[in-house]
């Protein structure tokens, strides 16, 4: 047993954390959402390239990319992620041109008391996940309004009144394994979240200075600052464990408990974290300039996506 | 004790409602969120409306043209304009709740008899220059610099969260005025007008996406002499009048709105279906809500209370820090609540169909804000647990 | 409109509070504890002489026996103080003897998972609140086991296997009205509990030192009493409102969701502030010796009483 | 990353399995937990059966009598033994975990050669005198004195928390040496014999109504400056090293009786029925428990990865501290809930007929010590916010 990052996981996670850096940093991040963030193509093929839909249809694991989505998560990249690696497939595409970024492929699961599509206007294809089985839908075909003010202003939605059949993909298999799948991406980015955020908080507390300190000194501050990072560690262990689990090298657990356990965990985590985060940032927390913000709306965001942390801790206790 | 009003209060509400009845029903429609201007005109012609009726600067003693009303008498106003879904104070907030009171308590005849008039009336548009970039819950280390030359202030430097700055007509400031001195004793109160020369006002986008805030920044802005408040370097003493008063009354009217937000819970609780059974038929939901709306009303009780006490001894004492952190932290709760409730409808900010997700999401907003903004939850607790409960000061 | 302490109930307070502080200070309820708990006839007349039973019957509102109750639960008086004063009456006894102390009564409602009674040893007399009435039964005619360890040793308990009819004293109606009075001085005892751990704690916190100053300097220390206090004052409001009410003095609030609103605040913030009271005082408050653990274990024993904090709640919803 | 363990794992996991098998079933009925005496004999015969079956000392290094575990094989010896429901390391608690590795990293070979056996075979019971009345999270600040005189340290003063203290036969014991420096460079690490002259110990009574806890009086008890380990006032660097042991692993068998625990509850549950229906029929309920478990598990998952950091670099980091923390937290939540659960069956430390109140109650109740023992939880919250986030100390 090691369950500690080793050299290969650590140059990919180092790798797709300094093409972040460079190709999209906050300040892209923050233009981006000036101009409506639409799924930028350029972008989009640029994240192809350095592999984070195709990874495992490259036949790297869940461990990988799913330190490759806690990246993304920390670097708050916006578009239809999880949706568009899951339809790159793993031994064979789901949908073509998915893994090397030409075709921008969303995900929703019908839903009530609405359902709810995000980045629909971007969309070439649209996978619907029913209990029952994966459809292939024509995004073009799907009757919805687009919403004026999204919570976070770099994920659009649109609300859909009717959703074709389209095609089917697979049957009630496949659906469990992509809700999986996931469920495991989306908590590495809620993961993402959680440690932006406390880095976010932490230069903060470092350089604001009140009552002739720096706000980092006062124990009040401190205190929040060392439940972010505790929450944030359990919530690592659950998200890695969760993917470990996946890739076969994980130990005689459920593996969808594990699953849960870490949508349960990054859910409740990284809402926390973003929240506190802007608590330590006093009133700059609550400007747009902020980037906070920003993190507790995508925490918010991703929560409502493959089941949000109530409906998992249920599940997880129906389980028992 | 006792929780019931006298005949006089009984009669005050009656009164006070009929006119309402009346008077809500010649307002224009309410302007858009974001059009500052219109909403300005709107606030102003409501705080005219009230004026006119004698309602304006309800709690203002009756030689400031006030109405001179009793606490009592102020928590059936606000409860009245609430439960009639009146306007809110609006834009007038400033004027009305900080800049008049402390006119009133510390400004001479001549800025009493030019200023008061014109807040009362809806008129005047006031704006607060306090917080600045660096000095926040650490407001008495303000820097923004106020030289004396001649009959005037020079002033430079920059103010930060001026609710109105771009629609008001005057600011009610604070400015640094000797930096020799420890920092409480060298700051000043000033009457300053919009719009002067050197004066810069950028709106401060906020995370709700709106603009009610500003910056305001000063470059050799030069006010006169006798717009001071209150002695030289006493302005910090000048100002504290002011903070009570917006500790007392300040969230009464949104309290009010979150109480009947947590009834309107439950019923989309039992409106919204999953799997074949409403969200209301989830215990662990049912019990979420009664607890929020039993502490709600309890938060209700405890501000009868602090109404009583300042009816009793003339101040808002310390229960008023006791409520704003309580009430802080309770809002949210309602707000998370909310949005998992809503779940998927939670993303939007406008309302999905019949779903008031905008509400409810906007108020999970706000929220946020309840714990940073008239004293972080932080600086709460150190006030509550060094003035109620006497524990030392922290060095 | 007055929600203050008016002079006539503040003299009533401080007057029950000095005749505990000299009848039976923390000295004598630590040395009861020793032996055994049983009810002392000596003090519970000298209770009743002071009114604690027969306040409402000698006229006297909720309100007056609310702040009588607070007083007692910041004493920790133990013995059945609320059962005997229902059963001393309003207009008229519901059992003779309680007013006076002469008659020692308790009070069960059956329940699940367990029926267990308070004090049954040192009983004279037992109410039985059923949802369809009050009885009256013999204590000596219960079939039930003492607990030899019960959670509170100022409280000790018996499992019920066998309880009889006994002789109805009311139906629906008394029942229901037992029921509000007894949550109303229940939740009265319950806020005495926040108040004196406050006061416990602040002793503590200004006299520890650690770190060469006193712990109530400490940011962490002065958070966690702040937060004490405020709960305690939000349910100091909730338990007069409730009192108010019931002497029908209120506003036009419905009565019963008023009552469970005390219920339910007083619940929670007592087992809040006794336990935020034990961590303050760090290891001590660990020890026997220290009143902390005392207090907690009432504020335990005061929550499942007339229905607990959870059951309100969700009863407070259902009346929305 | 993996969570897989090796073959060499396996194989020590299944021979210690089937040791465990025949083992257990060889040892005598627990004694009462109250009766110290008793228990003592029961650890000791334990720790003996460990030792001649070469488990003593799982995680020592070879050379001073242990198995040389490495961390993992040290994890799956604490799964296994808790699995089994094997008897808990009890008094060997100090001896194993805190004194023989402190000894191991800084004693003379003669006291190492002299005291590990004891502690390897459970012949000699160690207490620890660390804490004073006005030394608990401020341990530094000790002043129980040990003056030099002669061969002698003559120590006066008061410790308390010493667990075992009147069954232990050594006490690890820090004292002052030195009040003229500041405090950490004052204090020196003796092994002082239990029972000598001068010295009163006294069961110290917790809220769980236990004596595990003693406090022990010292007045002009003589001591050997021979017992002094490390040298004279380099104590406080001496004691870290014990202090790291602690935060490692003391908490991981109990953290399996959580898991397990949290588990019972569901079952629990559905036995419990109020108004015709069974308590886990509450979808709350339900959410809750499902809650506790799934972060149980997380938790489960952050000591492996704990386990696996020490496996690399030797230490045990500070997600020590993290771990404490987080499970000192979901612990008491996981009481609460256990409580509220059994509602009136919760007011007996005892079990009731076939309610399980005895263990939950307990549970609860040890609970409340787990944010104090072992470094309070705002100690580890400095701990975190200092030597994690870099953030700057208090003063």
């Amino acid at each position: 047993m090691d369950f500690e990052l080793d050299d290969d996981e650590r140059s990919l996670q180092d790798g797709i954390r300094s093409f972040l850096a460079g190709r999209y940093p906050m300040t892209a991040v923050r233009a981006h959402e000036e101009t409506g963030a639409a799924v930028d193509r350029d972008l989009w093929r640029a994240l192809a390239d350095v592999g984070v839909f195709s990874l495992r249809a490259d036949g790297f694991g869940m461990t990988e990319t799913a330190l490759a989505f806690e990246e993304l998560g920390r670097a708050l990249a916006n578009g239809p992620l999880v949706a568009s690696h899951l339809a790159a497939g793993t031994t064979s595409a789901l949908v073509g041109g998915a893994g090397d970024g030409t075709r921008i492929v969303g995900l929703v699961e019908p839903s009530e008391p609405v359902t709810v599509i995000e980045h629909l206007a971007s969309l070439d294809d649209l996978l619907v996940v029913r209990d029952d089985g994966v459809f292939l839908v024509d995004p073009g075909s799907v009757v919805s309004t687009p919403v004026a003010h999204p919570l976070d202003a770099l994920t659009p939605i649109s609300v859909v009144s009717s959703l074709p059949t389209g095609e089917q993909l697979g049957g009630a298999e496949l659906s469990a394994s992509l809700r999986r799948d996931g469920m495991v991406l989306t908590s590495a980015l809620q993961l993402g979240v959680c440690l932006a955020t406390i880095d976010l908080a932490r230069d903060y507390a470092l350089q604001r200075e009140q009552f002739g300190r720096p706000i980092g000194q006062f124990q009040a501050v401190k205190h929040m600052m060392a439940d972010m990072l505790t929450k944030a560690e359990v919530t690592r262990a659950a998200v890695y464990a969760a993917a470990v689990h996946l890739d076969g090298r994980g130990d005689d657990a459920d593996v969808a408990q594990v699953v849960r356990a870490a949508k349960v965990l990054a859910g409740d985590s990284a809402l926390f974290c973003a929240k506190t985060c802007i608590q330590v940032h006093g009133g700059m927390g609550f400007t747009w300039e902020v980037d906070a913000q920003r993190y507790w709306k995508r925490a918010c965001v991703l929560d409502t996506q493959f089941g949000n942390s109530d409906h998992h801790a249920a599940a997880f206790a129906a389980a028992l | 004790m006792d929780l019931q009003f006298t005949a006089e209060e009984d009669a005050f509400r009656y009164e006070l409602r009929a006119w309402l009845g009346t008077a809500i029903a010649s307002m224009p429609v309410q302007p858009q969120r974001d059009d500052w201007t219109a909403r300005r005109r709107y606030d102003a012609a409501w705080q005219r409306m009230l004026f006119d009726a004698g309602y304006a600067g309800i709690n203002w003693p009756r030689e400031f043209g006030g109405r001179g009303a009793t606490p009592t008498e102020h928590l059936i106003f606000l409860e009245e304009t609430e439960r009639a879904r009146a306007p809110y104070v609006g834009q007038n907030f400033v004027g009305l709740l900080h800049a008049g009171p402390t006119l009133i308590a510390e400004a001479t005849p001549d800025q009493k008899a030019f200023h008061l008039p014109g807040i009362l009336t809806g008129e005047h548009i006031w704006c607060q220059g306090f917080s600045e970039p660096s000095a926040g819950s650490d407001l008495a280390s303000l820097s923004c610099r106020a030289m004396r030359d001649g009959d005037d202030y020079v002033i430079n430097g920059q103010k930060i969260w001026t609710s109105f700055g771009h629609t008001a007509d005057y600011c009610e400031m604070l400015v640094r005025t000797d930096s020799d001195v420890p920092k409480h004793r060298g700051i000043s109160w000033l009457i300053v007008p919009m719009g002067l020369p050197g004066m810069d006002v950028r709106p401060l986008r906020t995370m709700e996406g709106s603009t009610e805030f500003c910056e305001v920044f000063f470059d050799e802005v030069r006010v006169p002499v006798a717009n001071r408040v209150g002695a030289e370097n006493d302005g910090w003493r000048v100002t504290m009048v002011t903070l009570s008063f917006e500790r007392g009354t300040a969230f009464i009217s949104e309290m009010l709105q979150s109480m009947e937000l947590a009834r309107d819970l439950a019923e989309l609780a039992k409106r919204i279906t999953r799997n074949g059974a409403t969200a209301w038929d989830d215990a662990g939901l049912r019990r979420d809500i009664g607890r929020i709306c039993a502490e709600l009303d309890a938060l209700w009780a405890l501000t009868k209370r602090n109404v009583s006490q300042a009816q009793r001894t003339g101040v808002v004492g310390p229960g008023g820090n006791v409520f704003k952190l309580a009430y802080a932290e309770l809002r949210q709760r309602l707000g998370d609540l909310a949005m998992h409730l809503l779940d998927r409808a939670s993303l939007s900010v406008d309302d999905i169909g019949d779903l008031p997700s905008g509400e409810h999401v906007h108020g999970r907003i706000h929220a946020l804000s309840l714990g940073i903004a008239a004293g972080t939850s932080q600086v709460q607790r150190n006030i509550i647990a060094e003035r109620i409960l006497g524990l030392p000061k922290d060095r």
